[in-house]
């Protein structure tokens, strides 16, 4: 039980040093004022995709690929999870 | 159509995925589900024989979408990208004909989650986009995830919970650096991220390469993030675990390299890459040289060679990245050779250990081609993994104690594998009087192993295939300076050390065999090595490596 | 068996669920939602008749649900080389951003509901 | 200093703790998506500008908060909900083999 509080204890301070170096560092600078910057082209181009929805148009069409893989995500979950819950034992051994 | 073809290597996988996910809703025959996923990993060769040729013009950039080339998602060919799918498609091709024999029952989802794995190999090697690296390696390592349950039952489903949290620790890690950098500079495109990274402060860029290497430690299994390797690339069934070991492990490898060429102006980062490769690649062998179990050996053994392979990039000069790269590739050769022959001789013993062995002479393509895959892996001239482990150990030469540990590590690693060539092929166990009589694995099992094996030998007798057409050109775009490295096939100093590293090995065997109750208690040791302690470390790690680079900066 | 507070509140709704699932999914593109949020609404309607009317009966109608799963991605897939086809890049826009959000909201629909299903049958089975 | 950003991490963090104290696997994986969630405050609250409007491009607005990291939350949002339904299903099934969560007494 002893142990458990010590062990617990460490890791909270280790966490908490990581966390302290983080903060500390971290003072972005934002918003952010690059020249070649993604959100400023995508909000120009915007009514080229037909939607007025900024969210929607970066989702489905400027970065359609990434929720291509996304859906992919989806599929492949689901069909993991139908051939784990029915699946017998009946595996070769190689 | 010439310039969608890399988008056509991608989508090839993935139509044949939800083919092969349709038919096997209406029917339970296999054999048309094993001719679509056949001519499915065929046809890559056929679109890289094109792209080779538009290679020579240049990178290869397809923007998707249409829209201009740094804000849209670009997928980007150079050579190195080119060598990693061109090795994927290699290993994935006769692990899928190896897998025809000895994956029965439930195949069809077995090739469904195998061809989804190779389109998110392909996604990551393909991508130039940072958040979609993120994507599709998340793909990747659901599939795999799932892939690691079709082994043996129990231990399998263990090994993969263990991946699953640790590899979602990783892939959150990546992109909280992702965020950080987007939050910076606003930009998600890694050619342009490198050529604005400059302008983030230095203790920022601390915080983001600690993170990056948090995940991409985990990815590539550098001690101490590795706990994860072993469990999952033992229990998975063998041509799986020669997919994982020989790529999917490399995709951590690959990140790492693309994070660390975004040039991070950071002072000391090549000693510290490099230390840790070292620990990893004496670790890694350590672990091999106390455990009985075939699988668990060779894991082990991804992980060291995993080291070597980050020694080299950590040492950042054109030997050593073009010594890291090449050494990806030829051990994604022989770690794949490596675990199909420990299947098939799981497959016709029936066990894992390797005490129960006992097969002799009675399977004589496995026992060849074992021997060349561990003559390859010794780094035994003329066999493949000389000319990259040369290349490594000459560009650390500046640094006598890593290039010390390499040595050893070189002897831990024949001393390992003559264990197994002493225990299961030459020494007969107690319980069986004498000689067991076993079948040689089926012809099906066969070819991949003996086809790999000849690429051990081919790519050693002749290296300039793939460094002068590859792998330079990638080094010289990574690294400035002379990418003038002159491989001659025989250096006789080098090949002496070979042979001394070979006979100390053979000593270090007779020891471990004379000393094998003490493993057993190191192992004992070992094993108490949980989960939760490894994570603990590897944020203790994290913590000093940021407070080192914060201290040197 | 749940309630009958619970079976009267459900019973008026889920009309109103449906409902506004359907409207975040065909607005997706000139007002806040999209695909993702509309079919997961539309998935948490379904669900919520399995929670309080008993969803054990439905579990025979995972292939289908399956079919639509499969279904989706062929669609986006195909969306996406229509944009070759049509002479221009993968996924170029065609004006195609409602029928994206349409095969999004099929498909999550389809997909969270089989999950719901296949967890509670993992729980029956045990 | 009380911003979405350092909330974010300091969500990011406690996730990371309860994932190495925890020893039932169902608290690990409840910690794995307070991990997540803590990325997706970070995320959101990088993209935020005091008093501006949400990004729909109606005419006449002006100052809309950056929509890329709200685009890039959706996406991660789902791909951490499906490793968070694959790891329950995988639990379920461990726990119907070993009758325990806890991964150091399966044996």
């Amino acid at each position: 039980m002893k142990m458990e509080i010590i062990w617990k204890l460490l890791v909270a301070s280790i966490l908490f040093l990581f966390g302290a170096i983080f903060i500390s560092s971290t003072m972005l600078t934002y918003p952010t004022s690059l020249n070649p910057n993604i959100s400023e082209y995508y909000l120009e181009n915007l009514h080229l995709t037909g939607s007025i929805n900024a969210v929607t148009a970066i989702l489905l069409d400027f970065r359609a690929y990434d929720t291509l893989g996304e859906i992919l995500v989806i599929f492949v979950t689901i069909s993991g999870i139908t051939m784990l819950i029915w699946r017998k034992n009946d595996l070769e051994n190689c | 159509m010439i310039e969608h073809t890399p988008i056509i290597l991608l989508v090839t996988p993935l139509l044949a995925a939800l083919i092969v996910s349709i038919i096997s809703l209406v029917s339970k025959t296999k054999s048309i589900q094993k001719i679509i996923t056949f001519i499915s990993l065929c046809l890559p060769f056929f679109y890289l024989s094109i792209l080779f040729q538009e290679l020579s013009g240049g990178v290869i950039e397809y923007s998707i979408g249409g829209w201009t080339k740094p804000y849209a998602i670009t997928l980007v060919i150079d050579e190195l990208s080119f060598a990693l799918i061109l090795i994927t498609s290699i290993v994935t091709f006769f692990c899928f004909i190896y897998s025809t024999k000895c994956m029965k029952e439930n195949s069809g989802k077995f090739y469904f989650f195998f061809l989804i794995m190779v389109m998110g190999l392909y996604g990551i090697f393909l991508s130039g986009d940072i958040f979609n690296i993120y994507v599709f390696f998340e793909l990747t390592v659901i599939s795999s995830y799932i892939l690691i349950t079709f082994g043996d039952e129990r231990a399998s489903l263990k090994a993969s919970i263990k991946y699953l949290i640790i590899g979602s620790i990783a892939s959150l890690f990546f992109l909280f650096g992702v965020g950080l950098l987007y939050a910076e500079t606003g930009l998600l495109d890694i050619e342009q991220l490198s050529k604005n990274i400059h302008l983030i402060d230095s203790q920022t860029q601390i915080i983001i390469f600690t993170l990056f290497l948090g995940a991409v430690g985990i990815k590539a299994a550098i001690i101490p993030f590795h706990t994860w390797l072993v469990d999952a690339h033992s229990t998975a069934p063998s041509p799986v675990s020669a997919v994982l070991s020989g790529i999917t492990v490399k995709t951590g490898v690959y990140i790492f390299i693309r994070v660390f060429s975004l040039g991070f102006t950071l002072q000391n980062l090549n000693e510290i890459i490099m230390v840790l490769g070292a620990i990893t690649a004496f670790g890694g062998v350590i672990g091999a040289l106390i455990e009985w179990d075939i699988k668990r050996i060779i894991a082990y053994h991804t992980i060291s060679q995993i080291g070597f392979i980050v020694v080299g990039i950590g040492a950042f000069s054109t030997m050593g990245i073009a010594g890291g790269i090449y050494h990806i590739v030829n051990h994604a050769i022989f770690k794949g050779l490596l675990f199909l022959c420990a299947g098939s001789i799981i497959y016709t013993t029936g066990t894992r250990d390797i005490r129960e062995h006992g097969i002799g002479k009675t399977m004589p393509v496995t026992l060849i081609t074992y021997i060349i895959a561990v003559l390859a892996i010794s780094g035994v001239t003329p066999f493949n993994g000389s000319v990259s482990k040369s290349l490594i150990e000459s560009s650390v030469l500046n640094y006598p104690i890593i290039w010390l540990i390499l040595i050893f590590t070189s002897i831990g690693t024949v001393a390992s594998f003559s264990k197994i060539l002493y225990y299961s092929f030459m020494k007969v166990p107690k319980k069986y009087k004498s000689q067991q009589k076993y079948q040689e694995a089926p012809f099906s099992m066969q070819l991949p192993m003996i086809v790999l094996a000849l690429l051990c030998i081919l790519l050693g007798i002749l290296p300039g295939l793939w460094l002068d057409n590859l792998i330079l050109p990638a080094t010289s775009s990574l690294v400035a300076g002379n990418s003038n490295i002159h491989i001659t096939l025989i250096k006789p100093l080098y090949v002496l050390k070979e042979w001394i590293i070979v006979l100390f090995g053979i000593i270090l065997l007779k020891v471990i065999i004379t000393r094998s109750r003490d493993i057993d208690k190191l192992r004992e040791l070992i094993s108490k090595f949980k989960l939760n302690i490894s994570l603990f470390l590897m944020i203790v790690t994290l913590v000093i490596v940021s407070i080192i680079l914060g201290a040197l900066n | 068996m749940t309630s009958r507070i619970v079976r009267t509140v459900a019973r008026v709704l889920i009309p109103f669920i449906f409902l506004f699932g359907v409207y975040i999914i065909i607005y997706g593109h000139i007002s806040p939602g999209g695909g993702f949020q509309g079919g997961v609404i539309l998935a948490m309607g379904v669900i919520l008749i399995f929670v309080v009317y008993g969803g054990e009966k439905m579990q025979k109608y995972v292939p289908h649900l399956s079919i639509i799963e499969i279904l989706g991605v062929a669609f986006f897939v195909f969306i996406g080389i229509l944009g070759i086809v049509s002479g221009r890049q993968f996924f170029s826009n065609l004006g195609t951003i409602w029928i994206l959000n349409i095969i999004i909201a099929s498909k999550v629909f389809a997909g969270l509901v089989i999950l719901y299903l296949l967890l509670l049958r993992g729980e029956l089975a045990k | 200093m009380i911003n979405g950003l350092n909330i974010g991490i300091i969500l990011f963090l406690i996730g990371l703790y309860g994932v190495i104290t925890n020893k039932n696997l169902i608290k690990v994986v409840m910690s794995l998506s307070i991990l997540g969630n803590g990325i997706v405050l970070f995320f959101i609250s990088s993209g935020y500008v005091k008093g501006s409007f949400p990004p729909i491009i109606n005419p006449g607005v002006e100052n809309i908060v950056d929509p890329v990291p709200q685009a890039l939350m959706l996406t991660m949002i789902v791909i951490n909900l499906c490793v968070t339904a694959l790891a329950l299903t995988i639990i379920v099934r461990l726990h119907k083999e070993f009758g325990t969560l806890d991964l150091e007494e399966m044996k």
